[in-house]
């Protein structure tokens, strides 16, 4: 079996300056379950990280937590605004949620275009949207409701939206969940062409070891609930990465020791709701 | 075209004529049926008219009628217009403010229970007669408009509200571009029981503080003909309104049905 | 005779009569109380149920579908409508003989004759400009262009004294005199022409073919009973008054006794040598023409079917009014 | 605890004590500003009472007031029973069938729009009183719920509807289990607007169709003060038919959060 | 590159009878949405078939038509009510849908006890409720709300609701995409041991190509919208499988071959909603 090392970050590559940490955040909710603990996480500019866990672990929550629309209840959330792009002011996040979360009432192509109107941006809406529904290949569906779509095209326009602004940093979670590994891969490298080309800061939800490994420079694995960070692990493979990466023993070595860290986190049982 | 399963199980098209022809067959039946109770009772027309003779009268009165049919739906259509505006109007401010709200929904609800009798003297006193009645007319509507929009606001998916938040949205953006949209079925659904209150309304208000005489609305020919005894007419005048009202609701219906068959699920024609 | 009525109805079971007034219980309808109060109807073989009318309640389309037996209807007027509409009842009684409608105004605004009204605000009811009304505006040139809703509630024409309203003689004065603080002008519309009879018993003409004892029976009690209420000892009445209406106070109904005397609106005119009750032709014709006039009834409407005689100019309870 | 924030950013504890106080304070403030106005204006009390002499009245007339109070309030809870109840019955049978829903919706629409007062009289020829009074009140509430639910009813989620049918539910099942509850929402909603209608409803009917004298409610004592020009007491009596509104429309709030906190959008404490 | 043949099923394990067949079936939307064309799907009885496909290719569409829960516009479904099991009135069918579908009054528990209620199975309903409950990992969370759940929770109350009641139609449409690997390997083992042990028939919409291998017996290819059978593959690895299985060649092998299967189904694009 594999020998758990708890806690021991395994390399951690300091890529530029933090843009926000989060500092021995705790969250507990009213039903006295308990999702963070004793949560520390440093956020680099420019980097693109990983969380993984196991379901329910808090990773939802802890992004929540650094898009400021959750408040920790314990510890606290601290922005490098030095780092001018991050100022409160001038921040500029991008958040695909777990869940579609479109607009109902309005068309695939007003759903991707809400950033751009909320940001007063009307000029060259139109193009950009129909860039951002091209690249998730709903070019056929911008006149359509979300409700007319499938699961994984709902997702797909959820994650066109997300990329139709500029954004500096970019909150995924779980985006690519609900597509299948042709579409999934197609994502997966323009994601990193977007993220390799404009510099932006990722932060990325996956319940897949591959696909975390393949994206990221660094994988932060959380614990059971109450999540806290297990490990880390820095993914040293230079960028850019394609399909020779994904097929190099560099990359099942990684898969394996991501896998295996994963298993060590998950190991044990959810603490109980009561149990706060 | 998918084929819809409708309850009943009733095909889409069967279901459209049904739709139409069912509701104008029963009042056709109704109004047999109506016919009927009085030949048989031998029931005198000053106490309950055959719609015949309602119907005659109608005809026969019409100049009077319309006039007053006309001075009541303007009436109508002036306070519910006043009615969705306000509702609408003071739902937005409530769900802006909860100060607001806490301070004033109160009074609202006072507004909602205070008789229109009790009032209308105090409001002939201080306002216009025109604008007296049309305030009455506006009490009785206003509220399940206010109810149903503040419901209807509070009612937004929070997940939607985080995402607009996360873009900085503004308070004004999140209004008209989140919560105002959300709102549609609940505000529809206020508006089409205002609509036949706001008829209720110009009714209560015009006997309560309308005009009387040449210039008056049906409400004045309904009481007017109950004094005289002229029952034929109050019931011609019973029958504008109630068409009027019907037709209030369904032009509501139409205007929700538009504006939700595309996402709502009150409104969408499943395909299965 | 009357002795022998009553004594001869003594013997024999009550019959249940309802009888429908148009407000609720005030001095205006203090002699059916009294009749009822003093058991002056269980003697005549009436066992009598009051029930009391109110604003928006028509209690006259009860006495057509025989729920009632009598209505207290306000005016003549209405028996023409009824001729009109062929419906089938008649006045059988009279027991004011001049309409107690008044219209108010304000002491201080230089309103000094009849025609000074015109040009006021009025607060007239949907009733009033259905009747009294279009008899202002044919006879004396009124404008409906000037009236405002009156909905039992004098508090619109206090506020503003560029105005009148209408009202009872026996009620509203004492109301504003009472609360208000000033004694308003008041107009009684009998002395400038309005010669309706008022406080009509109405019955259907069934009862009046089939039961034409209990009709009378009715009537007559019905008369004592004024005779008595205005004359004699009326506490029993004003107590069965209050006891409905808890609103009603001992000063308005003095207020009110008095002024029904003061303006002779029970006992006056013909009911001074026919008694209380009275009905002639002669008025009834020249209320007509009035009405007609007034483009308010048809011109060419059986009269006669409107009223009877049949039960009152017989001098009952004359005896009863103090030398 | 997770820390809610509030619109208008108040903290859940300020937020639960400024949604008792506000309310009170603002009432206040209506009061104290009522007393300011009629005692500089100089008004007599005949036009305006002032809040103290209404005060005193509810005080000396605590009897009577007190007495047609429970009149009014007895046949408001009576209608409002009979509105939900008719409400939600007529709303589910209409679910239940289209063809039923296609047949009586226009009567429902013409029930709502039909003046009372122009009713009330044939109702007290065919019913008893009191029964007449209820048929009144139970008009003027009962179809904001039967709107509201049949909102409800067919906002249900389609796909649990499917989940419902693939397991083989009845339709009792379907109505008891999924469609009712998930219209909760919708039916609080209606119930809230029919609260302060019944109210009304009770008022209405009370002078239409009630009896007057002894016996009779807040309605008569309304109209009967007003028009003895004993303005104190009618005030009073509106007072006392304001309080039984808000009372009403809090205890539905209360109800409906109740009901909804653990789970619907609009009334569930967001953590953040 | 990968030569694509397409169409020709490689072998076709018929374990069985069918049970119901989807012949020439069509599907369009009032959007001229052409979701399914021409497709042929046999299952067969007790046996374990996983479609795999791109996303908006049809797969949540053709289960809902095999539930009955949509209506072919073209084609038909055959059921063979000689196998008794399956007639009309004894078909008992278990649903996962895509999305969780739970009812958000009503807590976990009481959703997951649903299928017993309507059903009128309220005897043994606690223990068989907490059974299920505990094979998701949801003990703790019995009277939690769904609002209170983290996604991938939600998806696990929704599998508990399947698979509390006994069905011997079993449809699933990513169920575990929303569950972190170690959960999902833990939830592939139940789910397979409940298969073997109950006979029950399993229809499994997955993304994962290795989920498919390691689960099914046949795997169904289907090709972009409007969605067909572009291939068929049968797993011949023998039950009970575990971990050994998914470690082996064999396997490995199978993933390849679906993957490339898989891609050749992806080429191209999809057709425009209008292009029916
Ligand atoms: N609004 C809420 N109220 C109460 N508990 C909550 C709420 N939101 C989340 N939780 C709890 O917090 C814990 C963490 O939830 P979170 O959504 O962050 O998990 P996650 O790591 O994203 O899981 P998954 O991979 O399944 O999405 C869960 O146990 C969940 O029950
Ligand atoms: N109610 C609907 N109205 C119109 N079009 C629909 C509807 N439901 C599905 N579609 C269309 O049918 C196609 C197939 O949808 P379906 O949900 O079956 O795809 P899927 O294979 O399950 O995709 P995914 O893997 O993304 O879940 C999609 O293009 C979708 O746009
Ligand atoms: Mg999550
Ligand atoms: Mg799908």
């Amino acid at each position: 079996m594999i020998r758990c090392d708890r806690n021991v970050p395994v390399g951690s590559s300091k890529s530029g300056t933090p843009v926000v940490a989060l500092r021995g955040v705790g969250k507990s909710f009213a039903n006295d379950v308990v999702a963070l603990e004793r949560l520390d996480l440093d956020v680099w500019s420019g980097e693109f990280v990983s969380l993984l866990g196991p379901s329910g672990c808090g990773k939802s929550t802890a992004l929540r937590i650094i898009a400021g629309l959750s408040e920790p209840t314990r510890g606290k959330v601290e922005w490098v605004e030095a780092q001018g792009a991050y100022a409160a002011g001038a921040r500029r996040i991008g958040f695909v949620f777990q869940e579609p979360t479109l607009m109902p009432w309005a068309t695939v192509a007003a759903n991707v275009r809400l950033p751009l109107k909320l940001a007063g941006l009307a000029a060259d809406a139109p193009a950009r949207v129909d860039a951002a529904l091209a690249r998730v290949g709903l070019s056929g569906f911008a006149q359509s409701y979300p409700r007319e779509l499938s699961g994984g095209m709902k997702m797909r326009a959820s994650i066109a939206r997300a990329l139709v602004t500029e954004t500096n940093l970019l909150l995924m979670d779980e985006p690519f969940a609900a597509l299948d590994e042709i579409t999934r891969f197609r994502l997966n490298n323009d994601l990193l062409g977007l993220w390799e080309s404009l510099g932006k800061t990722v932060v990325f939800v996956t319940h897949s070891v591959f696909e975390s490994v393949y994206l990221s420079q660094r994988i932060v694995v959380m614990t059971r609930r109450p999540g806290r960070v297990f490990t880390e692990l820095s993914i040293d493979a230079p960028h850019p990465r394609d399909e020779r990466f994904r097929t190099s023993a560099d990359y099942a070595g990684y898969c394996r020791r991501v896998s295996e860290a994963l298993a060590c986190a998950s190991a044990g049982t959810d603490e109980a709701p009561t149990g706060s | 075209m998918g084929e819809g399963r409708a309850k009943d199980e009733i095909s889409p098209v069967a279901d459209r004529v049904l739709r139409v022809l069912l509701p104008i067959a029963m009042l056709a039946l109704g109004v047999a049926l109506w016919e009927l109770v009085v030949r048989v009772g031998g029931i005198p027309p000053y106490v309950l008219p055959s719609p015949w003779l309602v119907f005659s009268t109608l005809v026969s009165d019409r100049a009077l009628l319309s006039a007053s049919l006309l001075v009541t739906l303007t009436t109508t259509l002036q306070g519910f217009l006043l009615a969705a505006v306000g509702g609408v109007g003071l739902a937005v401010l409530f769900n802006q403010s909860r100060l607001i709200e806490y301070s004033l929904y109160p009074y609202a609800v006072i507004l909602q229970v205070t008789p229109i009798v009790a009032i209308a003297p105090l409001l002939l006193i201080y306002l216009p007669q025109q604008a007296a009645v049309l305030a009455c007319a506006w009490i009785v509507a206003f509220f399940p408009v206010l109810a149903n929009t503040t419901l209807g606001l509070n009612s937004v998916d929070h997940n939607l509200v985080d995402l607009f938040r996360l873009y900085g949205a503004t308070r004004r953006q999140v209004l008209f571009d989140l919560k105002l949209p959300a709102a549609q079925p609940y505000i529809l659904g206020g508006l089409k029981i205002a609509g036949g209150l706001s008829l209720i309304g110009a009714v209560v208000a015009e006997i309560a503080a309308g005009s009387a005489g040449a210039g008056s609305g049906l409400a004045y020919r309904i009481v007017e003909s109950g004094y005289r005894l002229n029952i034929p007419r109050m019931f011609a005048a019973l029958l504008l309104l109630s068409l009027a009202g019907i037709l209030i609701f369904f032009a509501l219906s139409v205007l929700s049905h538009l504006m939700l068959r595309r996402w709502h699920e009150s409104a969408i024609v499943r395909e299965v | 005779a009357f002795l022998l009525a009553a004594a001869s109805a003594q013997s024999q079971p009550l019959d249940k009569v309802s009888f429908g007034t148009n407000w609720v219980a005030e001095a205006e309808h203090g002699g059916h109380y009294q009749a009822l109060a003093d058991g002056t109807y269980r003697r005549y073989g009436l066992d009598v149920t009051i029930v009391p009318g109110g604003p928006n309640v028509n209690n006259r389309i009860l006495l057509l579908v025989g729920k009632l037996d009598f209505f207290m209807s306000a005016n003549t007027l209405q028996g023409f409508d009824a001729v009109e509409r062929n419906v089938p009842t008649v006045a059988v009684a009279a027991m004011f003989q001049k309409d107690p409608q008044v219209l108010i105004a304000h002491p201080d605004q230089g309103i000094d004759k009849f025609e000074d009204l015109k040009k006021l605000t009025l607060f007239v009811s949907k009733e009033g400009l259905a009747s009294y009304f279009q008899w202002l505006k044919s006879d004396y040139g009124f404008s409906e262009k000037r009236v405002k809703p009156y909905t039992s509630n004098p508090q619109p024409f206090l506020i503003d004294k560029k105005s009148a309203m209408q009202g009872y003689v026996t009620s509203e004065p004492f109301a504003i005199e009472k609360r208000a603080g000033f004694k308003p002008k008041v107009f009684l519309l009998a002395d400038y022409g309005f010669d309706s009879y008022s406080t009509l018993i109405e019955t259907r003409r069934d009862l009046v073919a089939s039961k034409p004892d209990l009709v009378q029976r009715f009537v007559d009690a019905s008369i004592i009973g004024w005779m008595n209420y205005l004359y004699g000892d009326n506490k029993a009445a004003n107590a069965l008054i209050k006891r409905q209406n808890p609103e009603m106070t001992d000063e308005l109904l003095a207020y009110s006794v008095a002024k029904m005397k003061e303006y002779g609106i029970v006992d006056s005119g013909d009911a001074g040598s026919l008694g209380v009750g009275a009905m002639t032709e002669a008025r009834m014709k020249s209320f007509y023409e009035k009405m007609v006039r007034a483009g308010v009834i048809k011109p060419s409407i059986a009269l006669n079917r409107a009223y009877t005689l049949q039960f009152v100019n017989k001098k009952v309870g004359l005896d009863l009014r103090p030398k």
